[in-house]
Formats: C-alpha cells, structure tokens, sequence
C-alpha cells in the first residue's frame, strides 16, 4: 500500500528531522538549516502500521500545481513533515537559446517565460539590453511600457486571483478575473496582436505606435476594472472561510525572505516595504505617484491583500500614464544589428512576482556570450518547503497559490 | 380489475403498511424512475446555475439550453471504458458504487411524499434513514481504499472522518425534533417519518419555527451537516479537486464512476427531505392552519398546474427568442416540443384540480390531493437543491482540521444545548 | 436485487391486516447469510474483505431483528455498527499494511482452544434450541401465529416507546452504568493515543 | 569591426517634451571619452573598495562598468569576503549565483555572485575565476536562497560547491549527462541515451 516514490536520486543522507509539534494555524518556529528539502524517503523496512508517515507524489500532473510543479510531500497523516520540490519539467534552455540567437531575436523567447506576464519579461530583457548599449528608450516609448506592463500586472495578479481561489475551492472568483482579464488581452491583441507572448517592445523602444483610441480604451477600462476589484473583494476578503484558510497559512518572516531571496508581494506581505519600482525605477516609474503596499504578518492572507492593494496601485499608475503620456518618437536609434561592446550588464525589474533580473554578458558580437536570467518564481519557490512544514496538505495547495509561481519560467 | 389493484384506492395508507405489495412495488419504481430523472435534471441545473452564477452560459449545444446535455452525459459515461486499475482490489473496487448506490436509494423506501405516498411508514423511520444513509459512506471508504492509490486513500479517510463527526451532531439536532412530536395530549412522540410530519399539522407549527429559535437552530445544525454529509462544497472534503485531483473517485472511470455521482445526488435529495420532513412541514402546503377555507385549498391546488405552466411559457419565450437561422431549427422544434409537453402536463394538472374541487369526486380529488403533496414536497426539495448549488457557487473548502474543528467543538455543543433547553421548553409548555 | 430489501420487507409485511409471507425462507436466507458472513469473516486473508463480512453479517442480524418485531434495535444495528463502528474499523484497517498482514499466519496457535470453546458454544445453542421450544411455548405461539392484529399492531408500534419506557424506567441505573463505561473507555483511548495532552 | 553605434552619445528623440529619466550619474563618469570599442570596466573607487583592497591587496579588483560595480576576487578569498560583505556591508540579499564559460581560459569560469543591499540599495557583483573541475566553496550558510541557485550553477556548468547540503541536478534529470550551459555543449546536443530510455523515443529533437 505505501508507495515509495520513484525520486530523482536522493541520497541517504541523513538530515535532522524537523519535529513540527505545532498545530497548523500557530506559526511555528523555524530553523532555517532545515530548508533545504531532503526527504529520507528509502525506508527500509516498511512498519506494520504505516499511518504515521506517508510519502505522497503531488504533480507533476495534479490540478493545483500550476502546471508541472511535483512536489513529494512526506506526510504524518495529513500533517506536512517535509517537501521536496522537482522542477524541471518544462525546461526549455532558455539562456542556451539565448546564446545562440542575435539580441533581437532572443526577445521573443524571453515572453514564454513567464508567460503569464510576457510584457514585463520582454521590459526587462529590453531595459536590460538598452542597458548594455547605453542608449535610453524615449519618453513615449517608456510611457507605452509603463501603461502595458502595469496592465500586464494587473492580469497577472488576475489569474494569480482566480487560480489561487480556486485552490482553495472558491471556484467562481476565477470566471469572474478571467472575464476582466480579457479585457486587458485584449488591449494587448489591439496593441501588438498578441495576447499571451505579446513581444510588445524592442530593443530601444516600441515597435509600435499605439492604435486609434487606444488611451480612450485604457481608460475605459481603468473605469469598468475598480469596481470589478471591488467585487472580487466582496467576495473573499471578509468570508469567513477564506479567513480560516488563508490567516496564519504559509507564514514568512521578512528575515527569512531577506535570506531566502524572496522578492515581490512574497517579501512585502511579511512587513519589508521594498518595490524595485520605487528602489531603483527604472522605465518611467520614477515620474508617477503611487504607494508600496505591504502587510504584516508574512500568511497568504496579507500576501492577497497586497496584491489586491497592487491592483488598484497599478491602477493609478496606469492612469497617470494614460493621462500624462507625452508625444513624440516611440523608437531610440539603434542600429540594424545590435551588437553591444565587450561588457556585462545586470538589470533588473519588479515583475508581478518578484524581482525579474537579466544578467547579459557580451563578447561584441551580434550575439549574447551569456544570458542569465534571475527568475522570481524559481527563487521564490524555494520557500515553499519552510512556508509548509508543520501545516496540512490543503495547505500546501494554499501556498504553492500564494506563492504565484508560473512554472515556464521556473524551468526556463 | 384484480382486488390487489383496486383495494388499494381510497386507503389512506402508505402501500406499506396496507400491505399491498403491488402498489408498493409500483411506488418503488416510481421513485427510482423519479429519482435518476430528478438526478438528471439536477445535473443539468447545476451546471446551468452554476454557470449563471459565474457569467458563464453553461451547456448550450446538446438540445435547446444544453437540456439533452445530461442524455447525452449518461450515454457516454455509460459507453466508457470501464477501468479497474490492476493493482486494484478488484472485487471490492466493483462493488463500492455500488454500496453507496443501493444506500441513497434504499432511504428513498420512508420518504413520505404525502401522507400516503410513500413506500411505507416505518415507525423508527427517521433512524432507519439516518442509519441507512450513513452505511453510503462505506462505499466511498472501500472506493478509496480499493483504488490502492493515495490520493483515493487520503479522500476516503477524510470522508469517513467527517461522516462520523457530522452523524453525531445530525443525530442530536434530529433528536431534539423527535422531542417536539411529543408535544401532544399524550405525551407520545413518533420516530416515524409520517408520524412527524402528522405532529407539525397538529401542533399547527413546522418544527423550524417551533420554541423559537429552539427549532432554528438545530435546522441550521442539520442544514450544516447534511452539507457535510453529503461531502458537497463548502465540505468537499473527500473529493476536493484541487487538492487530492478527484478525492476517492480519482480512479473511477464511466459507469462506476457515474454511479458515485448518482450516489451522491440522491444522497442530497434524501438528507433535504429529511430536513423538510422534520423541520419545514413535509408535504403540507404553506399556511395549511391560517388559510383553511376550502377556497385556499383550491388555490393552492392550482400551483402544480401554474407552475408548470410557467415553464412552458418559459420554454415558449425560448422558442421565440431562439435566432431564426437555419442551423437551430432542430432547435427550434425540440424546444417548441417540449413547450407542448410542459403545456399539456400543465393542462391536465388544471383540469385536475379543477375537477378534484368537489369533495364528490373522490379518485379525482384523492388524486388531486396527491399531486399538492407531492408537488410542495419536490418544491421544498428543489430549494434545498438550488442551495446546495448556491454554497458550492460561493464559498472556499474548509480545511480538514478546521472542519473537524466546526464538527466537533461548534456544532456537537450547540446541538446538544438545543437538545436540553427543548426538553425544558417542552416539559414547561406542558 | 438489493440486500436492504430483504431487511425491510419482513417489518412492512407483517402490518395489520396482513398474513406474514414466506417467513421461513427470510428467516433461513438472513440466517445463512450471516453465518456465510460470520465465517468469511474469519476465513479471508484480506482484513478489508473481513470488514466487509462482517457488514454483510451485521446486515443480515438486523434482518433478523426486525423478523422480531424489534425494529429499534435494528435501527441501532445499522446506525451504530453497520454505519459507525465498521466505518471506524475500515478507518484503521486501511492504515494497516495489508502486504505485510497477508503475509502473517491467519490462526495463531491457540485455535485448538478456540475450536474447542466454538463446537462449546454450537452444542449451547442446540441444547438452547431443542429445550427453548418447552421453555417458551406460549410466546412462540404468539408471536408467529397470533391472528390478533391489534397484539400485532401494539408490538409494532409500541415497541420504541416501550424501549424508552423500560430505559428510563427500571433499567436506568444499568443504562447509566453502561455509559459511565462508556465514558471511562473513551477517555482511555484518549490518553491512549494523544501524546500530548 | 566596424561600429554604427556610438555609445558615448546616446540617440535622443528630437521634440522630447517629457523628462526622461535621468541616467546614472555613474555611468556617464566610467564613459571614457575616446574609445570605439565602447565603454570598458574603470576601477571603482568607494569606501568599500578602498577596504577590500586595503585588506587583501592583489587578492580583490574592484571595478565598475556602466555604473555597475564588481569586485573580482580570487577564489581562496571568496568565503571571506561573500561573509564580510554580507555581516559589514549588509549585503544581506543575494539576488543571483550564476556562472559564464570561456573555454579558452586557463581558469574556465567565472562565478558570479549578484548581490544587492536593502539597506545601502545597491547592487554589486562579486566574481572568481575557477578552473574546470575545480571546486568552491558553497555560500548556503550565508544566503540560504544560495541553495537552488548553486544547485543551477552546478547542473549547467558542472562546477561543485563544496560543503552544499545537497548538491544535485535541478532543471535537468538527475542521470542526464553533460551541463548544457557549457559552451561546448552544442545547442542540439542532448543527452541520447537518457532519451532513449526514459522517454522511450530516439530523440528529442
């Protein structure tokens, strides 16, 4: 009956094991020498009765791992003793590709990253190459950026919305985000023609002009989404069992995502107020008035608060942009074939989820000698395994939601 | 026509206890046919109303509305392959739906539709349905342990758990209704479902309203539990997708897999007409001490037929609405048809009640009788039904522990103290 | 056709004005079918297929209660063994490793001891058998062949109601002591299993 | 090597009306005036740098391009100076581990270490040089989020961290073999045997 799980080569090291006395909902107190994920999971001799642990294989196809996350979970009933994260299953070699395909050319790759917010990859790999050419976008094309990566945001944090509710059996928030969310692809469709892998920007700027009406159609949507928001809130933010299930559920301390390197609504929902927007703006971020939402106690409840307070944040961000955008060229000049000089660039940029940063390295040629990407989701998964132990597997499910991992740029 | 047929008419007693094994038998079928056609219709309106809810159409394609789409479910689950994992236990894994199957539809036996439609009137007919129902979490237990999965496994024994936490405070909230039946002249109460309901029109009271809020509040704790009992959303506990992918029936494909499903819609239809039985006045229609001149009776009489009537002017508006191109009139006709067949029901129920007016015309106002009975009874169902799928539309899953929580140290307490200060209010009443 | 039939059909048969039917072949089918149950219960080597014997067995005791007018008892057979307490022992059997309980020896080695007290036990039951008839003729008589379906009616319907009276009556004190038991052997499990308290 | 592109002078937009953003100060400093090569790595000068440089001599360079500086550490330094700068500089969040090939090197790669301060905001990048089969030492003691990153470094160029608590593959399977990221390891290249036989098809490709 008990399964031992075909694991990818553990090694029978042996680990202290946590012992994780605490019930789920207090916030237990944790050793960050343990974070790292090993499971003994070679018993030897199975016991007689086996009710005490049980190694449980969640994905990589299950419905609530957001694509092809596996997560081995050992168990003490339903009581979490440790997790250990497999990932690599959509691993495409984005940075090798990257090395063998010009700047430009690369670009398109970068949006199937995370692909539920391809506008802030194509921004920072763009920024990040700009960068590296010391050329600057201009005005127009930053504001263009801006109001298509704050959309971008919105629809990330939509979907993060709707899928992480329907984790926690909420089913009907998700049709309810997806139907707004249409509505900014479709801005994008207008935009670029695409609605997904959008690759709406370009090396130095915007390859295109916004359409007829576009900023009339921004706006009207800034009008139709508030009370939209409003209405997601109404129907999760006082219910009582989305209270039960998400207060003091995946707690982390700023400290532990200081040292974990967690960034985004992870890092300012446990208290640090820290927004690369507002750290090191970038874009035209520095021109517009808008706060840095945080929370308090670190649990998947203050994470979706922030997020929902960073909808309306983008909201008015969008709005000032909208109303402020200037005229003029949408294109820096950069040459036909962009080929940088001999150098290294690191750029960085606050995705929906966290920190996105290129690291490109040049050799002079046409193409990149070495792309790295510094992935949020990847870095921030990584707490998974601290934010569950001692909890229960519903909870688990709650995290890896909260946590808003988008697996194609987990993998790359 | 042969004496066992006709001696029936005109008893006021269920066949059961008339001891008329023909209509008895006859009951029988009709409530099964009853019940898979009303397990049809309610798949059908759940995913209807839950799309509603979620701005969503729902089904559309098969039949005008989506309204064959259940046919059209059944026949493929049923041409399905069959699938029994081999590492499977075989026999056990072929037997748990039906387990489950046979316990939803045996309670179906006490169900009082009206005071003599039902199958038969047991005197411990509320223990035997509460007793029955719960044996249909043995399915679901083997189900998952057959499966020789752990996911299957993981759903069973949350199942189980829950089950019997929720039984307990079921059972108590129950208990303290059976109390308020013997709030008579004799001081007798009744486990009989029949008999419970007989007590609500003596007392002249439905039992959710009687010692207010005494009455209340253990409906509220059987509401919550039948919820429970029956692992429907906010409780889906054993089969919550997101987290064990399908619960106990993960490795349940086609037939046997659809028979959980009937399993568990009947399930529900049984604990709400436990609910209406014991709190909310059975098959009486509303107001039946207030509004008693014979006038009322007739008006009220008259609802099956407007109801139906309604419909049919639904499916007309809908045939009316329907675009006019070529490609719908299939459509079109199919949804005119079934505008006929609901006006014609409607038709028949009128005259029906019309006819059933005089107290002369006994086999038509009998009859007529019947029909009221049956109609507020299945009306009482469908609102619970609509509820069920309105909790599922709005709310998140508990969590394990915390349903155990609510299980164990909110509703046991409660029901218990609802149990005590009823006996009280009884014996100071009397 | 469905087992619980069988379980209900006797009660609602033996309703006023109706002559009982075929209540030997009831009789002998439930008494069969928990017997075959009983020893299936002991003889399967998979604890889960034993659980489920035992269901069958439990089932088929209710049938027999209710052939005796005890329709309360066997409503409590079937909420409270049939549907709780089985429930709890699949709960624990499905923890336990079949794999290895499979492999385990079936009987231990007290069986000759256990063969002995069983063959004890049947000779009770046929010495109970062939003297019970002289021990209670008329009761017998009453039960089976009374034409007065009032008396019938009365055991029937009066069977609940007499049940509570004798509980609150003259058997309190036992039933109070049984669930004192109850209580004490609930706390045991408790302390029992909890680790910490 | 002919060059269209002058970096030194940034291509503005005529008829700019918005203000833009204002560039690093930094990075207009490190320009130099005459070079069609583009920009190349200044010394950085910073208390910092000073310090470092102070404490391990030829041990530490401390440079800074387009604004962005890095101190190339040798490799025995490393566990030091990753602690110092983390305990004295508050460099207290390590954005990135990652590593860059240069096969014609003696000395193969470069380690990166991509830090960042949330108390001074500033980023830096600390570099070493190891050889192919080389080792060094992890730095999961000091950032726990070194973990993964040191286990990514590892799968896609080979090189061993030692005293991680469980260095194994991460992106790729656990038996595949080669480390993609090598610039020896041909873009269609893949691992044909682990193909063959866990996927059950004759390539991936």
């Amino acid at each position: 009956m008990t399964m031992t799980v075909p694991a990818q080569g553990h090694s029978a090291k042996d680990r202290p094991k946590d012992e994780m006395k605490e019930t789920p909902n207090e916030v237990p107190n944790r050793d960050l020498s343990h974070s790292d994920s090993h499971l003994d999971l070679d018993t030897p001799e199975k016991p007689y009765l086996d009710a005490n642990e049980l190694i449980i294989n969640m994905g990589p196809q299950h419905p609530a791992t957001h694509g092809v996350l596996r997560v081995i979970l050992k168990l003490d009933g339903e009581k979490v003793l440790g997790t250990e994260c497999v990932i690599g299953y959509l691993h495409r070699g984005v940075e090798k590709i990257g090395e063998n395909r010009t700047y430009a050319m690369f670009n398109p790759y970068v949006d199937r990253m995370d692909y539920v917010s391809a506008v802030s990859n194509g921004l920072g790999y763009c920024e990040a190459v700009e960068k590296l050419l010391d050329v600057e976008a201009p005005a127009r094309a930053k504001y263009i950026r801006v109001i298509l990566a704050e959309l971008n945001r919105m629809a990330s944090h939509q979907l993060w919305l709707g899928t992480h509710a329907l984790d926690i059996g909420a089913m009907t928030p998700l049709f309810y985000t997806f139907r707004d969310r249409e509505e900014i692809l479709k801005i994008f469709e207008k935009y670029c023609g695409a609605r997904l892998t959008t690759h709406a920007f370009r090396i130095g700027g915007c390859q295109y002009e916004t359409y007829a009406g576009f900023e009339k159609e921004v706006k009207n949507f800034l009008k139709f989404v508030a009370p939209k928001i409003d209405e997601y809130e109404e129907l999760l933010t006082t219910n009582r069992i989305w209270l039960q299930r998400t207060k003091n559920v995946g707690v982390i301390s700023a400290a532990d995502c200081v040292a974990l390197g967690v960034t985004g609504p992870v890092l300012r929902a446990s208290g640090k107020k820290w927004d690369l927007r507002k750290a090191q703006p970038y874009a035209a971020y520095s021109e517009f008035d808008f706060e840095v939402p945080t929370g308090e106690n670190g649990d998947t409840y203050d994470r979706y608060l922030v997020r929902m307070a960073e909808m309306r944040q983008s909201l008015r961000i969008i709005e000032q942009a909208v109303n402020g955008i200037p005229e003029g060229p949408i294109m820096a000049k950069v040459p036909k074939v962009i080929k940088p000089p001999v150098g290294e660039i690191y750029h960085s940029i606050e995705a929906p989820k966290g920190e996105l940063g290129f690291f490109i390295v040049s050799d002079g040629s046409i193409q990149p000698y070495r792309v790295r990407v510094r992935p949020p989701s990847f870095v921030n998964l990584q707490a998974l395994d601290l934010m569950v132990r001692g909890l229960l597997v519903a909870d688990v499910i709650a995290v890896i939601g909260t946590i808003d991992i988008v697996l194609g740029e987990v993998d790359r | 026509m042969p004496n066992f047929i006709t001696s029936y008419f005109g008893s006021t007693l269920t066949p059961g206890a008339a001891g008329n094994q023909f209509w008895a038998l006859v009951y029988v079928f009709v409530i099964f046919t009853g019940v898979s056609v009303a397990v049809m219709a309610m798949n059908w309106l759940e995913r209807k109303a839950l799309a509603h809810f979620q701005i969503r159409l729902g089904p559309m394609r098969v039949g005008p509305h989506g309204l064959l789409q259940p046919i059209a479910d059944a026949i493929k689950l049923a041409l399905k392959e069959d699938i029994i994992p081999s590492e499977a236990d075989q026999f056990i894994f072929w037997v748990a739906p039906l387990i489950g199957l046979l316990a939803a539809f045996t309670v179906y036996t006490v169900i009082p539709f009206g005071p003599s439609e039902a199958v038969s009137d047991m005197n411990i007919g509320i223990l035997f349905m509460l007793g029955v129902s719960s044996i249909g979490v043995l399915g679901i237990v083997v189900a998952g342990w057959a499966s020789n999965s752990h996911y299957p496994l993981i759903g069973a024994l949350r199942s189980s758990a829950q089950m019997v936490s929720y039984e307990v405070a079921m059972g108590l909230a129950v208990v303290s209704a059976v109390l308020m039946t013997s709030m008579n002249e004799k001081g007798t109460g009744t486990l009989s479902m029949i008999g419970i309901v007989q007590a609500q029109q003596q007392q002249g009271i439905w039992f959710i309203f009687k010692f207010f809020p005494l009455g209340f509040i253990a409906f509220a704790i059987f509401a919550i539990a039948m919820i429970a009992e029956t692992n429907r959303a906010p409780f889906d506990m054993a089969e919550a997708e997101s987290e064990l992918t399908a619960g106990y029936h993960t490795e349940y494909s086609g037939l046997r897999w659809s028979l959980f499903m009937l399993a568990e819609y009947a399930a529900m239809i049984a604990v709400s007409s436990i609910a209406i039985t014991v709190w909310l006045g059975g098959w009486m229609r509303p107001f039946p001490n207030l509004l008693r001149a014979p006038a009322w009776g007739f008006i009220f009489s008259l609802f099956p037929g407007l109801t139906f009537a309604g419909l049919a002017a639904i499916a007309v508006i809908g045939t009316i609405r329907m675009p006019s191109h070529s490609f719908f009139k299939v459509q079109r006709m199919g949804l005119a048809g079934f505008a006929a067949v609901l006006g014609l029901i409607a038709f028949l129920l009128l005259v029906l009640a019309v006819a059933g007016r005089s107290p002369d015309a006994s086999v038509a106002a009998r009859f007529n009788a019947g029909i009221g009975y049956v109609y507020w009874f299945v009306l009482k169902i469908a609102v619970f039904m609509y509820l069920f799928i309105w909790y599922r539309a709005t709310w998140p899953r508990y969590r394990f522990d915390q349903l155990m929580r609510v299980g164990w140290k909110v509703l046991l307490p409660i029901s218990l103290g609802v149990l005590i200060l009823t006996a009280i209010a009884g014996v100071v009443v009397s | 056709m469905n087992p619980m039939m069988h379980t209900v059909a006797p009660m609602t048969m033996m309703s006023p004005g109706m002559a009982p039917v075929a209540t030997p072949f009831f009789f002998y089918m439930l008494a069969g079918l928990a017997i075959a149950g009983g020893v299936l219960v002991i003889m399967l080597r998979n604890a889960v297929h034993s659980a489920l014997s035992l269901i069958v067995t439990l089932l088929a005791v209710t049938g027999l209660y209710l052939m005796l007018y005890a329709p309360f008892v066997a409503a409590v057979q079937i909420f409270v063994y049939a549907g709780g307490i089985m429930l709890l022992f699949l709960f624990v059997i499905m923890l336990v490793n079949i794999d290895r309980a499979a492999k385990d020896r079936r009987f231990n080695r007290m069986w000759p001891i256990g063969l002995a007290a069983g063959c004890g036990l049947f000779a009770l039951f046929v010495s109970a058998f062939v003297k019970g008839r002289a021990l209670f003729p008329d009761r017998m008589m009453a039960m089976s062949e009374s034409s007065n379906t009032q008396q019938i009616a009365d055991l029937l319907y009066g069977n609940v109601d007499r049940m509570g009276q004798y509980r609150m009556g003259p058997y309190t004190f036992a039933f109070e002591i049984a669930s004192l038991l109850l209580l004490v052997a609930i706390l045991g499990a408790v302390i029992m299993t909890k680790k910490k308290i | 090597m002919s060059h269209e592109l002058n970096p030194a002078v940034p291509p503005l937009p005529e008829g700019e009306k918005k203000p833009v953003a204002e560039k690093p100060v930094a990075a207009a400093a490190a320009k130099p005036a005459a070079n069609s090569e583009g920009p190349v790595p200044m010394p950085w000068t910073s208390p910092l740098a000073e310090k470092y440089r102070n404490r391990y001599g030829s041990g530490v360079e401390a440079l800074t391009y387009l604004g962005q500086n890095y101190l190339v550490v040798d490799r025995s330094l490393i566990p030091d100076i990753l602690r110092l700068l983390r305990d004295e500089e508050q460099f207290d969040y390590c954005v990135d581990i990652t590593a860059v090939h240069y096969p014609k090197r003696e000395k193969q790669f470069d380690v990166i270490w991509n830090l960042y301060s949330y108390a001074r905001n500033e980023r830096m990048r600390v570099k070493t040089q190891i050889a192919d089969g080389a080792s060094i030492p992890s730095s999961v003691s000091i950032w726990a989020t070194a973990n993964w990153l040191e286990r990514e470094a590892f799968d896609m160029f080979g090189i061993r961290f030692d005293g991680h608590p469980d260095l194994k593959r991460i992106l790729l399977p656990e038996d595949w073999k080669g480390h993609p990221l090598r610039k020896d390891y041909g873009i269609l290249q893949q691992d044909q045997e682990w193909v063959q036989i866990n996927l059950g098809i004759e390539s991936g490709q």
